[in-house]
């Protein structure tokens, strides 16, 4: 649809005015939001500025403090907990909202099961869920426990759960984050198909590029305050930026620093294999920074985990300045200096029900300790760094990991692998759901990291991170590592063609 | 990204969460290597008397643990079975011994109404007082237990009650004793129970709504369940099987005291947990919760029917067999 | 008189049969009493475990008692509790079970159930009447008088033909007992005699013997005096001929006996011992409550 | 990235701590209102030797609730304990009558030492059932609870265990019935073990890895803490909190049998979660632990000293009054 389309058409759904606090903390302040029919409206903005705490008013999940809904044109007070789905807004929430023990087909149709003579009807349920999946690209088994998948297919059921109600308005919140572009960009044709029918969608993002290419108008949110919305073909992606940081970004990557050659081997690799992985070698020397990619569920995360001690290895050893590291033992990687950061940051990386400090030093309870006895005082202290270094930010200092913004969970993670001071630093997504601004100053960190002699292993579905930011990338297919790139080689049509296979290198 | 390699990964991928169904299996795999134990321990173990006698006795456990299944895979807890059982069982043979109603074969339905309603008051209890009160199951249900075993002592002054009417013992003996096709009624009784139970949860929109409940309630909660219904009915199926446990029961003996169900509560969790329904919720397995109330009963027979235990070293020894037969099912489940 | 006296009286939870009895009689009795003796007042005190008797003992006599009726739950486990009690120089009335050391530094008076001659009687009327009888035996909890029981009835059987095929535990329970039985039914072949030693256990033992419909089984022989099986012996029941007297009210007795001491004329001290009779047909009547819970 | 929002986290940040608080203090609100109902109950209630015994009394299963906080702060359970305190009391006086050791002072030491050292093992037993046999704790500790159970029924050859050694026993004695400054000896011994179970629960590595496997094992093992071993030490750590149990039982009692400790497993977690720890893992509160066992003797002592409540109903009473006191606190807690 063109923008002047879109701009006679009915507005759907509207916030007026809408403020919200929690337990005396404002996060809104007097917002206005408009969401016409038949658009894709993009809601940008920086971690922490209320995205996620508005669209979840706008579907009910929370209320306003003060201000008001509107649902063409009348006021209304939308029911709690996915009540809204009757009035045709269903939302894809940030956080992963399925249960661990059902099935994929159930978890599809949760709450709004189909029977007949009161019976499930469970081969209707499961024909239908395979469609919607069908549609969507997806290869994932229809009967499956959601606890057998991983995080991008959990992502794929929740968007089939999304598309698959008829909605009126669809609200998704960092749907992209997990998932890679080929998938992204199904899930965009689809989006595309039914806004023409007249579904409305909010798409909250913090890929500048898809929200210039998908959607119709733009609207910014800075600390609680809306700041602009204007069509999105008028903006460019520094401008949008420049909005949501509130002041001009340079670069967003640092300058490429290559180490010498002659520089020492950091970490070796060889002949790894796991159950999926197999004969996976590589080395990374002192201050580099080594990329992997590849498609997704090519198994690198399988083989970084294997590689600290978070999988048994089946074969091969690892290496760290030229001592062996024992399979299966994390703590004894940590303390040889070999550090690991999970991309699951809510099932595997924080206590969502602890507060930010006891999450920043888990790792590294032992720099904390006088005699086995923990010290509050240097704890706080590192907190107080750490809030710093990475910029994180909540207005409420005691609150615990689940109730922080999505973006600030993911640094407080990547503080708390930091913490333990890391030689070698293996950051599996290292800016899943961050906004650009923060992304920028996790570059330049990774960057000075390994300027410090730190050797940095990024594994990353986002491309551009991986040229923008690697010396050399490591590219994996099918549990095997196919490529390795270094200097001009470096572009991501060679990486496609190595993940895709079709091309191979006889030896990595 | 090409899409061309679609092609590769051709299809859907069905993969790891097979050894799920083994996890089903592995309780039936425990009952078949008992049975042949028992039957290397004494002869007449596996005569059609003997498994019928353990069958049998097995229902009132094996009844209420599959009440259990549906509490437990929400998520929740209930102590309060075996002092519901004496409690209902008291209440039930105080109102055929009043008389009310001349015609005993009237009085028997009101009194098997008047258990079932009992029943289900005292499960509604349990539910609303951990929903609605928001307490801890473990410690709403220790209360009620408290309550309901607490009641039926007063009821029965600490004695025992015991049936009156003969005609109504006479009318109502068959219920515990008689056989229907050639199968003892308690047996006919498990199956029945068990397959509406498993229909229930596995083919009716409550059954997955408890389930989701168990998993996440959270999520639950989101898909617009709710939550605590779902629970507080769980807890009155719960208290509906106890019911039925206890219409078998009160012909067994015709009478019932203060010391009637203790512990059962436990045995029924266990049964629940060595069925293969894991305590944390989310997954309900009432066909493994049978074999574990089976499992149960044939340890401590054929305990009795071998003849080198000391009887003071029969608790040590089941509770050995028992963890022999769960490390059993894990290395099953683990092989595959 | 105008004397004013406490009693306390520390009994097991009415969590069985013969305990229910117990506590039947123990109020019983000091409602007679209180009525006879304005000044008495008489605080009856019921504990499930030994653990909670030591502290039912302790809360009463924070409540200022004279005396002490106790029955114990498990007496070895409570004798520390007891002397404690003593030491203060209040009266003991020690009832039924005897810790392993008892003397007069443990209590004053003693109303002795009699444990071993229970066991005693049950054996030599099987060893009386069926000289070379089959028998398999019901325990009840692995405690200290079911043990002298067990003791007693190897006694009363010495010399004969009896044959003990088996011990097993029913835990006073009858449905423990229903089990139990069902699986020696199921053991051998033929039995002829089942001694449980507990009236509560006997009807869970009738019942298994009736659904098996065996007839080899000539009489079963209980215990304590219940009003049930004491009604059985009155009809002439081939199954219960007998039953062995353990009677509940014995807790009553030493209740008058120790009012007495602090009322009547002469101190009361001593141990007074009530006989395991054996109740048959003929002397039934004279045993049977039928207001009892028991 | 501005930095301006900062300030504005100054203003209310004290919240959500509070609300945390509260909920650490509201088991102490209730112990406050039942001292409050006692006094109303009977006078002698509020006097110092009352309150003194109740407090006494409570020794066994406070100091085995604060083990149980441990195991249920890691997410697992033991339900072995009452066991455990039988089978060990029973071992420590049959070591005594023993007489392997001629000086008594060196007999009770060594005496001692043994019962700290079976705890341990104990403990050890059930951790690694649980974690390396990788079954669910409750099923896990309730076949140990039958060895250790049965054990002590053979020990005791189905009769009591008593010390035998006079001039033992009167050394032995003051270490339940003696006190140190005028605190009874088993209160001195219940704060010790509460302030060091505190400590280790709040102050070291240790304990903040039972609080973390407790609430996410996931996030914990990526943290590189080793899982088992917290979850094994955290088994540990009840056995030996049992061992200290048995080292206050035995001088008070000076025999055991097999009935000893029966359903102390229940008491131990009901003081747990009335004191504030959630039976679902990832947070441990000893002194609301201690506060609960306190709770739960007080309840009964109640009862006991008021005269108008019928014996019978006692159960029912407490049951009720264990509700109510949850639920004081749950309103407590929402209020805020
Ligand atoms: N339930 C809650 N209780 C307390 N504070 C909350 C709660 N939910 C959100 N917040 C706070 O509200 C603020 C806005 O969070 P929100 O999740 O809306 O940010 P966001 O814009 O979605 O950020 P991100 O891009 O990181 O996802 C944050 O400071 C967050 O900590
Ligand atoms: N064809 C397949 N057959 C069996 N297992 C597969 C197959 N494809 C993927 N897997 C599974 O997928 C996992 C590999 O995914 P992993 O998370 O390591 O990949 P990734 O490259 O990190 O992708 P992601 O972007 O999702 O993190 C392995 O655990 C493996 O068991
Ligand atoms: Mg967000
Ligand atoms: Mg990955």
């Amino acid at each position: 649809m063109n923008p002047e389309a879109v701009d006679g058409a009915p507005v759907v759904l509207s916030a007026r005015r809408v403020s919200k606090s929690f337990s005396g903390v404002q996060v809104l302040f007097s917002v206005d939001f408009e969401l016409r029919q038949g658009e894709i409206h993009a809601l940008m903005g920086e971690n922490g500025a209320g995205k996620s705490t508005l669209v979840k008013i706008l579907s009910g999940f929370e209320q306003p403090t003060s201000g008001e809904i509107l649902l063409d044109g009348q006021p209304i007070k939308l029911p709690p907990n996915g009540g809204a789905e009757a009035l045709g807004i269903v939302i894809i929430h940030q956080e992963l909202n399925l249960a661990e023990h059902l099935t994929v087909t159930e978890s599809l149709f949760l709450g709004r099961e189909v029977t007949r003579f009161g019976v499930l009807d469970r081969k209707f349920m499961r024909a239908e869920t395979r469609r919607v999946l069908d549609l969507l690209g997806s290869h994932v088994d229809e009967n499956a426990p959601i606890a057998s998948l991983s995080i991008a297919e959990k992502q794929m059921v929740e968007i089939a759960k999304a598309i698959s109600r008829d909605a009126r308005v669809v609200i998704m919140d960092e749907p992209t984050a997990v998932l890679s572009r080929e998938e992204t960009g199904i899930l965009f044709r689809q989006v595309r198909k039914l806004r023409d029918k007249g579904t409305s969608f909010i798409f909250v993002s913090h890929k500048l590029d898809e929200v210039m290419e998908l959607t119709d108008r733009v609207t910014v949110l800075r600390d609680g305050q809306w700041i602009k919305t204007s069509p999105t073909a008028i903006l460019d992606g520094e401008a949008i930026a420049q909005l949501m940081v509130g002041r001009e970004l340079s670069s967003l990557y640092p300058a490429k620093t290559e180490p010498d050659v002659d520089e020492a081997i950091a970490l070796r690799v060889e002949a790894v294999s796991t159950g999926y992985v197999r004969d996976a070698s590589f080395e990374v020397r002192k201050g580099e920074i080594l990329g992997f990619s590849g498609l997704i569920g090519s198994g690198r995360t399988e083989l970084m985990e294997a590689i600290v001690g978070l999988r048994p290895r089946l074969s091969g050893d690892v290496f760290v300045e030229g001592k062996a590291v024992p399979s299966g033992d994390l703590h004894a990687a940590n303390r040889s200096g070999l550090a690991y950061m999970t991309k699951d940051r809510k099932a595997k990386g924080l206590l969502l029900n602890a507060g930010m400090a006891a999450n920043l030093t888990l790792q590294s309870l032992e720099r904390h300790s006088r005699l086995g006895y923990l010290d509050p005082g240097s704890e706080a202290a590192a907190l107080a760094r750490a809030r710093r270094r990475f910029d994180i930010r909540v207005r409420d200092a005691n609150i615990v990991a689940g109730r922080m913004s999505g973006g600030n969970q993911q640094k407080l993670l990547l503080a708390k692998v930091m913490e333990t001071e890391p030689q070698i630093i293996i950051i599996d997504e290292p800016t899943r759901g961050i906004d650009v601004g923060t992304k920028q100053q996790i570059y330049h960190f990774i960057s000075a990291l390994a300027r410090d002699g730190r050797s940095i292993i990024v594994v990353s579905s986002e491309m551009p991170e991986i040229i923008g930011l690697c010396t050399r990338v490591a590219v994996m297919r099918e549990g095997q590592i196919v490529g390795m790139l270094e200097g001009d080689e470096i572009s991501e049509h060679e990486i496609m063609r190595y993940a895709a296979g079709l091309k191979k290198k006889a030896a990595a | 990204m090409s899409v061309n390699e679609e092609s590769s990964q051709n299809g859907i991928r069905r993969r790891s969460w097979r050894d799920v169904d083994l996890r089903a299996v592995a309780p039936f795999a425990a009952l078949a290597l008992l049975l042949i134990i028992g039957a290397m321990v004494n002869p007449n173990f596996i005569g059609v008397n003997n498994l019928a006698n353990v069958a049998t006795r097995s229902a009132f456990i094996a009844i209420i643990a599959v009440g259990a299944t549906f509490v437990i895979s929400a998520g929740d807890l209930d102590l309060s079975v075996g002092a519901m059982v004496a409690f209902i069982a008291s209440l039930m043979i105080l109102f055929m011994n009043s008389g009310a109603i001349a015609d005993p074969a009237l009085m028997l339905a009101a009194a098997v109404a008047f258990a079932v309603a009992a029943g289900a008051a005292c499960g509604l209890a349990n539910g609303l007082i951990t929903t609605v009160g928001r307490i801890e199951p473990f410690i709403a249900t220790l209360g009620t237990m408290g309550i309901y075993r607490g009641l039926t002592t007063w009821l029965s002054q600490g004695g025992a009650i015991t049936l009156r009417e003969p005609q109504l013992q006479e009318m109502y003996r068959p219920a515990y004793f008689g056989s229907i096709l050639g199968m003892p009624v308690p047996i006919v009784v498990i199956l029945a129970v068990t397959a509406v139970a498993a229909f229930v949860l596995y083919r009716t929109r409550y059954g997955r709504h408890v389930v989701a409940v168990g998993s996440n309630s959270d999520v639950a909660r989101y898909s617009g369940i709710a939550v605590n219904r779902v629970r507080t009915i769980a807890f009155v199926i719960q208290g509906l099987c106890v019911a039925v446990a206890v219409l078998l029961y009160v012909p067994r003996l015709g009478s019932t005291s203060a010391t009637t169900g203790i512990l059962w509560e436990l045995q029924a969790i266990t049964a629940v947990v060595v069925g293969g329904t894991a305590l944390k919720g989310g997954a309900g397995r009432v066909w493994g919760t049978i074999c574990g109330a089976f499992i149960l009963e044939l340890v401590g027979n054929i305990m009795l029917l071998s003849n080198f235990v000391s009887e003071y070293l029969i608790g040590a020894i089941q509770g050995a067999i028992i963890i022999i037969a769960m490390l059993v099912q894990r290395s099953l489940v683990r092989k595959s | 008189q105008d004397k004013n006296v406490t009693i306390g009286v520390s009994i097991p939870a009415a969590d069985h049969g013969w305990t229910a009895g117990v506590v039947f009689h123990a109020e019983r009795v000091a409602k007679l009493l209180m009525e006879r003796h304005p000044g008495l007042n008489v605080i009856v005190k019921t504990s499930p475990d030994p653990a909670s008797q030591a502290n039912a003992v302790q809360d009463l006599e924070t409540q200022g008692i004279d005396a002490l009726v106790i029955l114990p739950t498990d007496p070895d486990p409570l004798v520390n509790a007891i002397k404690e009690v003593k030491g203060k120089g209040t009266f003991v009335a020690l009832v039924d079970r005897a810790p392993s050391v008892n003397d007069n530094s443990v209590r004053d008076l003693y109303v002795a159930g009699n444990n071993p001659a229970l066991g005693q009687t049950a054996g030599e009327y099987i060893k009386a009447t069926t000289p070379d009888a089959e028998v398999v035996v019901i325990r009840g909890l692995p405690i200290p008088i079911d043990q002298q029981r067990q003791d007693g009835f190897d006694k009363g059987i010495e010399g004969s033909n009896v044959k003990v095929l088996d011990r097993q535990y029913g835990n006073w329970n009858r449905d423990d007992a229903f089990k139990v039985m069902q699986d020696y039914l199921t053991k051998y072949p033929k039995i002829d005699v089942v001694w449980c030693q507990d009236d509560d256990m006997a009807v869970g033992v009738l019942q298994a013997i009736d659904q098996a419909k065996r007839t080899d089984i000539q009489y079963v022989v209980a215990g304590a005096g219940s009003k049930e099986m004491i009604k059985k012996v009155m009809d002439g029941d081939k199954m219960i001929p007998v039953d062995v007297l353990y009677p509940p009210a014995m807790v009553g007795t030493a209740l008058e006996m120790t009012a007495a001491n602090f009322f009547g004329q002469v101190p009361v001290r001593g141990v007074y011992t009530i006989d395991a009779t054996l109740i048959t047909k003929d002397n039934a009547k004279d045993f049977y409550f039928p207001e009892s819970p028991f």
